[in-house]
C-alpha cells in the first residue's frame, strides 16, 4: 500500500533524521520549496537571456555598455556582506545572543536599503533616458531580470524586518531560532541570484 | 558548543572576504573589457563558484543531505552549462 | 449531516446538476452544427447556443462552489450556518435570474436583449463568457456577496481552519475579479487585458483556491490523515498556483496589442504552472494511499482522485501544449484551445464539485454512504464521462494541429471555411464522443435514485 | 534538530508568495498601459469606431467569431478581415446573409442599417490596425 512517490520521499527527506551528522535544510521546508521555485524561475530567465543573446550579440554587446559596471559590483559586495551579516546574526541567535542577533540583522537590513537605493539611481537613469522594456531585448531581460531581483529584494527586507522585531523582544532563543534560519534562507537566495546576475548582464560579453 | 560556533564564523568570514575579492576580480575584468572565448569562460565560471559559496557555507548546505546540495550543484551545472553553451554558440 | 443547517446545499447540488445537464445538451446541440451547420437555424444559431453552453457553465459551477461552501464551512466551523434562510433566498434569487437570463438568450435576439436590460446605461454585454445583461452581473455580485457574507459570519462566530480560510479567501477573490466585467471600455485592447482579469485570474487563480480546499476537505473525510498534514501542504499547492497562475496571465497577451514582453513573462511562468497540477495529483494519491480508514463512500474517492488527475493531464499538460509564445502564435484561436478548455474545466471544475457533491449528498440523505449498487452505476459514469471528455480533447487536438498546418503553416494557407469542412471527420467523432458523454451523465443522475441497502451515518 | 515544516511558515508564504506576485502584476500592468498608446492604435478611435465596437458587441459577434484569436472557433477570424476582405466584401456578406446553403453553417441576418455597417466595418478596421506583434501568421487568419 505504501507506495514511493517523489511526494513522499521528498517528505522523508525533509524528516530526515541524522545518524550520520548529515543535517537537514535550515530554516522551514515550507520557504525552501519556495526559494527552490523562485531559483528555478530565475535559472530559466538567465539561460532564456543567454540564448536570446547569442541572436542579437551586437544589440546586447552595445546596449550592455550603457549600464553601470560600477554600480552593479558596488550591489554585489552589498550584498555579500549583508549576507554575511545574517550568517553571523544567526550563529549569535543559536548561541541565545539575541541583541547580537538583531544587531547583525539591523546592519544586514540597512545595506539592503543601500542596494534598493543604488538601484533606484540606476532604475531613474534609465527611464530619465526613456529606456523600457520595450526598447529592445536586451533591456527587456536587463530590466526584466533586475526589477524581478529587486522585488526580492524588498521582500527580503520585510522578512528580515520582521524577524528583527521579534528577536528583540526576546522572541527567538538558542533552542527556537527556525524562523531567523528561515528567513537567512531567503535572504542568501536573493544574494546567490544576484551573484549569477550581475556578471551575466553586466560584465560578460 | 561556542568552540564551533566560532569556528565556523571565521570560516565564514574567510568565505565573505574570498567572495569579496572574487566581486573585485570581475569588475576589474569588465572594467578592462576583457572579451571572448576565455574571458566569458573565467567570469561565468568565478559566479558560479562564488554562487556555490553562498549556498555551501551561508545557505549551510555543506552538512545537509547529498540531495540539497545536489540541487545547489545541478543549479551550477545545468544553469551554467546552458549560459556557457548559448555564448559559445554566439562566438563560432 | 453534524448540523442542520449544512441541509441548505441540497437545493444548490440539484441545480448544479440540472444545469450541467442542460449545457451538456446544448454542447451536443453546437457539436452536430459544427458539421450540420444548419442545424436548428435560426431557431438557435451557433452564438446563442454557445452562449448557453459556457453560461450555464459558470452558473452550475457556481452553483456548485456555494453549495459546497454551504456544505463543508458549518462542518469546519463547528457551528450552524449563520443564515440558513439567507441561504435559501440567495438560492432562489439565483436560479430565478439565470433561467430568466437564459430564457432571455433563446427567446429575445440578443440586440434586443441588450437594448431591454439598460446596456446603453453600461455596455458590458456581448464579451466572450460575460455575455450576460447588466442586471443578470449585478445579481451575480449581490449572490456572492450574500453567499461570502453568510460563509465569512458562519466562521467568524466558530472554528477557523485553514480549508474555510482557502476557500473564502477563493470567494473573495471570485467577486472581486468579477467586477472587472463592468469595465469595457472602447478600446479594444483594454478591454481585452482587463478581460483576462475576469477570466484567467478567476480560472487559473482564485477558482483554484476554492478547488483546493474543497479537494482538501474531501480528502480528510475519507481519509482520515491528520488535517495539519493536508492543510500543509493545501498551502504549499495553492502558493504554486498564485506564483505561476498570476504572471501566467500573460499567456494572453501575446497577440492582443498588449507589449512583446509578454511573451517572456507569459511563457515562463505559465510553463511552470503544471506543477501545482502535478503537486496536487501527488499529493491526492498520497492521502489516500496514507488513508487511516477506509470510508464506504467508495465512489467519492474515484472521483476526487479523479479531479486530481484529469486537472493535471487537461489543465497542466494541455495548457502546456500551447503556452509558450512560438508555439502560441501557430495556436492561438484553433481548435486546440478548445480542446484545452473542455478538459481543464472538466476536470478542475466539474469534477470537483462533482467530488463534492458524491461526498456529501448520501450524508444530506441520511446516510454515510450509497448503496452499492449506486456507487458502481457513478463509478461507471465516472469512467464514461471521463474517458469520452478524452476522447473530446483528443479529438479537437486532432481537429486543431490539422487546422494549424493547412490554415497557418503550409505555403499555401486555405481559408478558415475550406479547413473546417476538411476537418469534419474530427466534429464528427467528437459529437459522438459527445453523446457518450451525455449517457455517463444521465448514469450519474440515475444513481440517485438506485435503492438499496445503505450503511447509517457512524 | 529534526527538519521543520509547519503550517504557520506555509501559510506564511502563501500570502506573502501571493502578495508578492500580485504587486508584480500591478508593476507590469502599469508599464502595460504606459506603452499601449504607442501599440493600441486607439489614435484611430472615433464615434464610428465606438458605435461599431457597441454593434460587435451587442449582437454577439463573438460567439462564433475570434478576433485577434479571443472568442468562439466557430467562424473565420476577424481581427484582419478588413485586410482579408476590405470593406465592399465585408458589407455585401453581412447584407447577404445568411446563405440558406443546406447544410453549410449559417450566420443570421442581423437587419443593420447602412450606417451600422460602415460603422461597424469602421471597427474592424481600427481592429486590423492594432500591433498584435505580426499575429496572425498569415491573411488567413
Amino acid at each position: 500500500m505504501e507506495a514511493q512517490s517523489p511526494f513522499t520521499t521528498l517528505i522523508e527527506i525533509s524528516n530526515y533524521q541524522s545518524t550520520t551528522g548529515k543535517k537537514n535544510l535550515p530554516g522551514d521546508f515550507a520557504l525552501w520549496i519556495f526559494i527552490f521555485a523562485e531559483m528555478l524561475v530565475f535559472g530559466v530567465l538567465f539561460v532564456a537571456y543567454a540564448f536570446t543573446r547569442a541572436y542579437h550579440v551586437e544589440l546586447f554587446n552595445e546596449s550592455q555598455l550603457t549600464l553601470s559596471r560600477t554600480s552593479g559590483a558596488i550591489n554585489t559586495l552589498v550584498l555579500i556582506t549583508s549576507s554575511y551579516f545574517v550568517v553571523n546574526g544567526v550563529s549569535a541567535i543559536k548561541q541565545g545572543l539575541s541583541k547580537q542577533c538583531g544587531y547583525w540583522l539591523i546592519g544586514a537590513f540597512l545595506l539592503g536599503g543601500i542596494f534598493i537605493i543604488i538601484k533606484i539611481l540606476e532604475f531613474h537613469a534609465k527611464y530619465a533616458a526613456d529606456i523600457s522594456m520595450s526598447t529592445n531585448a536586451f533591456y527587456m531581460f536587463y530590466l526584466s531580470l533586475t526589477f524581478f531581483h529587486f522585488m526580492h529584494v524588498l521582500m527580503g527586507m520585510i522578512i528580515l524586518a520582521f524577524i528583527i522585531f521579534k528577536v528583540l523582544n526576546d522572541g527567538y532563543s538558542a533552542k527556537d531560532y527556525v524562523g531567523v534560519e528561515t528567513g537567512a534562507s531567503f535572504w542568501h537566495m536573493v544574494d546567490f541570484l544576484w551573484i549569477i546576475l550581475f556578471p551575466l548582464v553586466y560584465i560578460i560579453r | 558548543m561556542k568552540q564551533i560556533n566560532s569556528q565556523s564564523n571565521i570560516s565564514a568570514t574567510v568565505i565573505w572576504l574570498i567572495l569579496v575579492a572574487l566581486t573585485l576580480a570581475t569588475w576589474r575584468i569588465g572594467e578592462a573589457g576583457m572579451v571572448g572565448k576565455s574571458a566569458m569562460l573565467l567570469l561565468l565560471f568565478i559566479a558560479m563558484i562564488k554562487s556555490q559559496m553562498v549556498a555551501n557555507y551561508f545557505m549551510a548546505l555543506r552538512h545537509t543531505r547529498l540531495i540539497w546540495r545536489g540541487i545547489m550543484f545541478g543549479y551550477f551545472v545545468i544553469v551554467g552549462g546552458l549560459i556557457a553553451l548559448a555564448y559559445l554558440r554566439s562566438l563560432a | 449531516m453534524k448540523y442542520t443547517s449544512q441541509a441548505v446545499a441540497k437545493p444548490y447540488f440539484i441545480a448544479a446538476i440540472a444545469l450541467f445537464l442542460g449545457q451538456i445538451l446544448f454542447g451536443l446541440i453546437m457539436g452536430l452544427q459544427y458539421v450540420v451547420g444548419d442545424f436548428l437555424f435560426p431557431a438557435i444559431p451557433f452564438n446563442v447556443a454557445r452562449m448557453v453552453h459556457t453560461n450555464l457553465l459558470i452558473v452550475w459551477l457556481l452553483f456548485g462552489f456555494m453549495g459546497a461552501s454551504y456544505y463543508l464551512i458549518p462542518e469546519e466551523s463547528e457551528t450552524e450556518l449563520f443564515s440558513p434562510k439567507l441561504a435559501i433566498t440567495t438560492f432562489w434569487v439565483f436560479l430565478a435570474a439565470g433561467a430568466i437570463t437564459v430564457l432571455g438568450y433563446l427567446l429575445v435576439p440578443y440586440a434586443s436583449l441588450a437594448k431591454w436590460t439598460g446596456n446603453d446605461l453600461l455596455n458590458t454585454m456581448g464579451r466572450e463568457f460575460l455575455e450576460q445583461p447588466l442586471p443578470t452581473k449585478v445579481g451575480i455580485v449581490l449572490v456572492a456577496l450574500s453567499w461570502l457574507f453568510n460563509i465569512t459570519m458562519t466562521m467568524l462566530k466558530g472554528r477557523k481552519t485553514a480549508i474555510s480560510l482557502i476557500l473564502t479567501l477563493g470567494m473573495l477573490g471570485l467577486a472581486v475579479f468579477f467586477l472587472f466585467s463592468f469595465y469595457n471600455p472602447v478600446n479594444l485592447v483594454k478591454d481585452k487585458f482587463y478581460w483576462w482579469w475576469v477570466v484567467h485570474l478567476w480560472v487559473e487563480g482564485v477558482w483554484e483556491l476554492i478547488l483546493g480546499a474543497m479537494l482538501a476537505f474531501v480528502l480528510i473525510k475519507v481519509t482520515g490523515v491528520d488535517r495539519e498534514v493536508i492543510e500543509k501542504w493545501l498551502y504549499v499547492i495553492i502558493t504554486m498556483t498564485l506564483v505561476t497562475g498570476i504572471i501566467g496571465t500573460g499567456h494572453h497577451y501575446y497577440w492582443i496589442g498588449t507589449p512583446a514582453y509578454w511573451q517572456w513573462w507569459g511563457s515562463i511562468f505559465s510553463a511552470l504552472e503544471p506543477i501545482p497540477f502535478f503537486m496536487m495529483t501527488v499529493f491526492a494519491f498520497n492521502m489516500v494511499n496514507k488513508r487511516r480508514r477506509e470510508h464506504p463512500n467508495k465512489a467519492a474517492v474515484l472521483w476526487a482522485l479523479g479531479t486530481s488527475v484529469v486537472a493535471f493531464l487537461g489543465a497542466g499538460v494541455w495548457g502546456f501544449l500551447h503556452t509558450l509564445a512560438p508555439i502560441n502564435y501557430y495556436a492561438h484561436g484553433t481548435q486546440l484551445t478548445a480542446a484545452h478548455g473542455h478538459l481543464a474545466f472538466y476536470g478542475a471544475y466539474a469534477l470537483v464539485v462533482i467530488t463534492m457533491i458524491s461526498y456529501a449528498m448520501p450524508i444530506l440523505r441520511g446516510r454515510a454512504a450509497n448503496p452499492e449498487r449506486a456507487q458502481i452505476m457513478e463509478m461507471w459514469s465516472f469512467w464514461l464521462m471521463t474517458v469520452s471528455m478524452f476522447f473530446i480533447a483528443l479529438l479537437l487536438t486532432g481537429a486543431g494541429v490539422v487546422q494549424i498546418w493547412l490554415q497557418r503553416i503550409s505555403t499555401t494557407p486555405m481559408s478558415f471555411m475550406a479547413v473546417q469542412d476538411s476537418i469534419s471527420i474530427f466534429y464528427w467523432a467528437r459529437e459522438a464522443a459527445g453523446v457518450v458523454f451525455l449517457i455517463g451523465l444521465l448514469l450519474y443522475i440515475g444513481s440517485f435514485f438506485v435503492k438499496g441497502e445503505s450503511r447509517a451515518i457512524e | 534538530m529534526s527538519a521543520t515544516f509547519t503550517k504557520s511558515m506555509a501559510r506564511n508564504v502563501f500570502y506573502g508568495g501571493g502578495v508578492f506576485f500580485f504587486l508584480l502584476f500591478l508593476a507590469l500592468t502599469f508599464d502595460t498601459m504606459k506603452v499601449l498608446p504607442k501599440r493600441d492604435n486607439s489614435q484611430n478611435i472615433t464615434p464610428a469606431v465606438a458605435h461599431g465596437k457597441k454593434l460587435w458587441e451587442t449582437n454577439n459577434c463573438i460567439g462564433c467569431h475570434t478576433l485577434l484569436g479571443e472568442g468562439a472557433y466557430f467562424a473565420p477570424e476577424l481581427g484582419n478581415v478588413y485586410v482579408r476582405r476590405g470593406p465592399d466584401f465585408i458589407k455585401a456578406w453581412i447584407k447577404g446573409q445568411p446563405t440558406g446553403v443546406p447544410g453549410r453553417r449559417q450566420m443570421p441576418q442581423f437587419n443593420l442599417s447602412d450606417m451600422d455597417i460602415d460603422d461597424l466595418i469602421a471597427f474592424l478596421k481600427y481592429a486590423s490596425e492594432i500591433n498584435t506583434n505580426k499575429w496572425p501568421p498569415n491573411i488567413e487568419g
